[in-house]
């Protein structure tokens, strides 16, 4: 089991902090998915690559890697289709017809993948799809649509072009102003049937874990800051236990999130075995911590994290948008205790 | 005329006269300033306050009746609120003859709009180290001139007065060099601008202040003894703030047993414990607010506990919307959705009247007795004082 | 609904402080059951026989007396079999045959009623009672067994004299050093029917939860006492937020714990229909404040509060014999739901 | 030798010498002596401690294979851990030549037993606010005499030896006038007494002391230096403590998720889900623990964040016991229940090793970096500071 980060995960982490404390920081947030920052997130950092495989254009990396880059992005609140990217990058490499890598690879393909909980929302008859997805992540910003739909031969997972025919997209305001999404029907839309549908429930969990560590991460840093350099009483409120002790719980908090998401990643690479207990687990515990961290910076912030202009919320949002992107979190709960054979 | 008759009295006033609608028609303000010049005019305005300023000078007894009475209306009110519960008695109570002549009347009539202008951006929980300066300026006819920003301002972009506390001597301790005065809202150099909270609704100002000035018989209360003036104000608030907690309105709320029971999947079993446990801390709630509320009709004043009950239902409230998206799921995430709301209002409960922070020092504190904090900020001369945000 | 105790409430609490702060005070609490104290209990005070109807020669009071008095017996951590012969008392009021009221009533008889979580655990035969209970409260300390047991027209309350034949009693150490269990083996012990067993497990609710009350109420002003004294870095341990913000919330559970026992003992005399959720409600908080309570106050005593002759842990055992004494605490909300029919 | 073959040697050795059982035919301390001497022996006590005074003069490598090798045996060294974990490093760093020369080959070898005597009644978290005297007598022919209690101290019905911590001068602020000493357990004055803990255990004592004399050879340190020789002991101690944590017994603990699966209603999904629950707690704590440790062996010391894993566990190991008695009912109140002791033990781990409030201190100070506590004990003379519990 590896819980440590290698010098060159590190050196990931670095560079992918340092492009986006300088490209995208958080009054750039504020105005939404920016395609320019995208192309330079792969032109000089090559990350829409980063887990395509070699043969495909991309640079093969694991889950680990992923995790640390998604970690980052969540830290950063990057808006846009950088997460559903990640999730379709890992449902195309296990499919058939992985045509859609090398577009994706090259940063020319934003995809969203839609993966409703309870079964495939759309029917297919090998070159159209029918059917409506209530709320797809990302779904305008992204353009092409990677989902499950039903066949004559089961359910397999089709690539549909969101630009083109048969396609209406609504924009769905969400809590998150940081990222929207969006509701989708097809209409006969052209598809493509990449393979059957494969098994990627836990590797997303793990991705999403990732990302909501960064945003535990960045919400613990802000309002640690912020006890630094706020008075209240002639003391910085730092100083006050009835902060410091929070501040205290939430690190500890923080430090078995990310325990558990570096052994998520690395069971997703080296160990499939203690991969599901590890994803559920992920998912029960990090998505929980993140939100109370979030919650807790937002109210530790007093007055002033109440306000739109500050960035309290932002992180607040995307802690609880991410808390329930796959469903009510008991689902992860009910997995671990299936799991565990209870 | 007894108790029984003057409840009996305000019963028919209020069904022959409380709007039963709120629909939007005409200008709310318009309508709440119509609304509550007949209140006034029926006497029920000012019930308890003193008839030479304008009240009744009755006794909590009817004004017990006429808020019972009241209950089942909406009455529009809220313009009024600031006036009314905070700075209206604080006139009376620490006012000028002249200043309670001219102004007492007017604000229970509903004539004129009052906002309280106390906090500030670096002075939130420790309203006495804020910053807003009022200079005397003797050549301009004793007047005083004030330069500063006010925050959290409810009702500013209405209101015609305010009651503001500024610093006007630097060189004591924060606590006294603060004078109270009555400013002028039309004032050329007052701007307020809507401040929008973390849901996007803009239910508070920021006021700022341009060298505007105030003639000196607009101070309340001496110069330099605007913090035991500023107490009177927020005792007040903290008395109207008690007697609202636990009103109305808590079973329509989106993330409340009755409406989550509609919409979330009772068959399961956690589901159901997890109502359940909502239902307890309700109850838990409900039931000590409603002894609080006993109490004090049996004469005894509740006084810091009902900070207890401020934090419980702050507590709560974050609780309980916090609890509901995670039953309903993703779709608690949509914008539009009652829940998206509720987890985005539901700090606010938190942080307006006292953050928790401060609601469990006035427990520890004035409840339990305990030993206060050693204070580093009660003998610094203010200028030597760290206040606001800063390295 | 009244939450609020009477001026003739108010003064029968501060007889029954006063008495026991003088006549069991802590030390003495830790020699464990004395007759001598239950005598004065009823000869200086009555309390034998409050909820005894006055026909039988008790006060007739309802169950806001009642949980008055154990507010206090519990604040005093009183040993013995007081809380389980008001068990009994509750019972006896409600069957046919209620000649043992009397002796109750004068403080001859303390009964320990035994009414296991799932249904009868004996059987008789209109004169005689077989079958063995695990576990009864104050088994040792009681002269009377009331039981319900199993006969040829249903289940019925008996009444056996554990002085007599075919009783075999054995004492249970118990995690609460103050008040003890016994096993009881009924070998055809001759018993006496009262009647039909009558439905009380409700007020048995209310009961324990005004104890419990009295326990958490005990052991927050011990703790706020000592907060007021106990020195650390120079500063009374009650000026640290650290200690002050625990202490604040353990008193709003306690406010909130005294609203719904007050609520629920006022249900249980006046309001028959809101009994069973109310009843449910003071289980499902007040059993779990208690212990909180009971946790937090000996924590914060620090190393003196994790020793034997140290106070706190009597609060804190007690608090959880209480919590689980009439079975899993869960049974409480699951009969919540079912109440509140969701 | 390279480390795979001192990893060989280990592992064959200790198949051949540790005890496989714990069966207590012959005294416990004699049995545990006479291992300690063949441990010696061998060359595997005080591994990384210096030749010149008894030690191995190896790396942290070899310790760490040793202590791999011997996870597996239950080595009877509890009565040697004060001397191996806390006061031979101590004497090693600070004390004298001829200190080293006398004591520590002799505590290697498992000859004399080891206490450590800081803590007091009225000095628990505040452990520098000591009151136990040492007044030097040069009369007697240089020596001190020491008067005071001490409490909380493993394994002192054993020792031989304390490494006692006393105040000498009381003139000067608290952290200024303590001295640090090596007493002698078995001179005349020196009180044992047995402490009960609330389980009914006694593994801890408290000492009294009585005109106690010690030769001022057996000072460590300079006089009223002692705080800084204590900080060396205390961070010692800290790091044998978490070396500890997370290691070992945990799933035959009576309130783990493996136990109570074979007790408690699984059948029920609120048991089923509150199972998960401590299964979540349990394996966050452990992969952070675990974490800890590669990134100790990467060369990053874990530091204050170790007092974030104390933390943790000392809340696991109330949670589940709460929760492992909350399941189970009316039996876990039985004395003879494994529950029962499990929740008697419980606040041990928040109380033992710093209470929870002084780790979340630690951990906001010194990982998180946050402001200090105003302090108004660090330039007030000792004589005049309010210590220990008064009014």
């Amino acid at each position: 089991m590896k819980l440590v980060l290698s010098e060159e995960q590190q050196q990931l982490r670095e560079a992918v902090r340092a492009f986006l404390r300088a490209a995208s920081p958080l009054p750039k947030v504020r105005e939404g998915y920016d395609p320019q920052v995208y192309a330079r997130l792969n032109g000089e950092l090559g990350l829409s690559g980063l887990i395509v495989p070699e043969e495909y254009g991309g640079a093969g990396a694991g889950m680990t890697e992923l995790a640390v880059v998604l970690e980052e992005t969540g830290a950063a609140l990057l808006p846009g289709p950088f997460l559903t990217t990640a999730f379709a990058t890992v449902a195309l490499t296990r499919v058939r017809d992985k045509e859609l890598l090398t577009g994706i690879a090259e940063g020319r393909v934003q995809a969203a993948l839609a993966e409703p909980a309870g079964g495939a929302g759309l029917a297919h008859d090998g070159s159209a799809v029918r059917g409506t997805l209530a709320q797809v992540l990302s779904g305008m910003d992204a353009g092409v649509l990677v989902a499950p739909a039903q066949g004559g031969e089961g359910v397999v997972l089709v690539a549909v072009d969101l630009a083109g025919p048969g396609v209406t997209r609504t924009p769905l305001e969400t809590l998150d102003p940081t990222r929207g999404q969006a509701r989708v029907e097809l209409d006969g839309a052209p598809a493509r049937v990449l393979g059957p549908r494969p098994d990627i429930g836990d590797r997303l969990c793990v991705a999403l874990a990732a990302e909501q560590l960064g945003v535990m991460r960045a919400a613990l840093d802000a309002i640690v800051a912020y006890a630094k350099v706020r008075v209240a009483f002639g003391r910085y409120i730092g100083s006050y236990q009835g902060v410091k002790h929070k501040l205290a719980d939430m690190h500890g908090k923080l430090e078995q999130a990310e325990s558990i998401v570096r052994y998520a990643a690395w069971a997703a690479d080296e160990s499939p075995d203690e991969l599901p207990e590890a994803a559920a687990l992920a998912q029960a515990y990090v998505g929980r911590a993140c939100f109370e961290v979030a919650r807790d910076h937002l109210l530790l912030h007093g007055g002033i994290g109440y306000t739109w202009e500050h960035d309290a919320h932002l992180f607040y949002k995307r802690a609880k948008a991410d808390e329930v992107l796959m469903g009510p979190p008991r689902i992860h709960r009910a997995r671990l205790a299936a799991l565990l054979e209870l | 005329m007894n108790l029984a008759d003057y409840r009996r009295a305000a019963r028919a006033w209020l069904r022959d006269n409380a709007p039963t609608d709120d629909s939007h028609e005409t200008d709310a303000v318009t309508r709440a300033k119509d609304f509550m010049a007949r209140l006034y005019d029926a006497g029920y305005s000012g019930i308890t306050w003193p008839q030479r300023w304008g009240g009744q000078g009755l006794t909590q007894a009817e004004e017990r009746a006429f808020a019972e009475e009241a209950r089942d209306y909406a009455l529009p009110t809220y313009v009024f609120s600031i006036g009314l519960g905070m700075t209206g008695p604080t006139l009376v109570d620490r006012g000028t003859d002249a200043q309670r002549e001219r102004f007492v009347r007017p604000l229970l009539r509903g004539e004129e709009i009052w906002c309280q202008l106390f906090s500030e951006p670096g002075a939130g929980s420790d309203v006495a180290s804020l910053q807003t300066r009022a200079v005397r300026d003797e050549a301009g006819g004793d007047q005083w001139i004030v330069n500063g920003q006010k925050v959290w301002t409810s009702v500013a972009h209405h209101a015609d007065w305010g009651l503001l506390l500024a610093r006007t001597d630097v060189d004591v301790p924060k606590h006294k060099g603060l004078t109270m005065f009555v400013v002028d809202m039309h004032h050329p150099g007052v701007t307020v601008r809507p401040l929008q909270d973390m849901s996007g609704r803009a239910n508070f100002n920021e006021i700022f202040f341009d060298d505007v000035t105030i003639p000196d018989e607009h101070r309340v209360g001496e110069v330099n003894d605007g913090w035991s003036v500023a107490v009177t104000t927020l005792l007040h608030e903290r008395l109207s703030i008690s007697a609202g907690v636990g009103m109305g309105g808590r079973r329509e709320h989106p993330a409340s047993v009755e409406a989550l029971r509609q919409t979330v999947d009772t068959g399961d079993p956690l589901v159901r414990d997890q109502l359940v446990e909502l239902h307890i801390r309700t109850r838990a709630l409900a039931l000590f607010n409603q002894r609080l509320a006993q109490e004090t009709r049996a004469g005894i004043f509740p006084g810091a506990r009902g900070s207890a009950a401020k934090l419980l239902l702050a507590e709560l409230t974050m609780f309980q919307a916090d609890l509901a998206t995670q039953l309903v799921g993703p779709e608690a995430a949509l914008a539009g959705h009652p829940l998206a709301q509720a987890i985005s209002v539901a700090p606010g409960m938190a942080l307006g009247g006292g953050t928790n922070e401060i609601m469990r020092n006035i427990v520890g504190d004035r409840v339990l007795g305990l030993p206060p904090e050693p204070r580093v900020d009660k003998t610094v001369p203010f200028k030597d004082l760290k206040v606001g945000t800063q390295a």
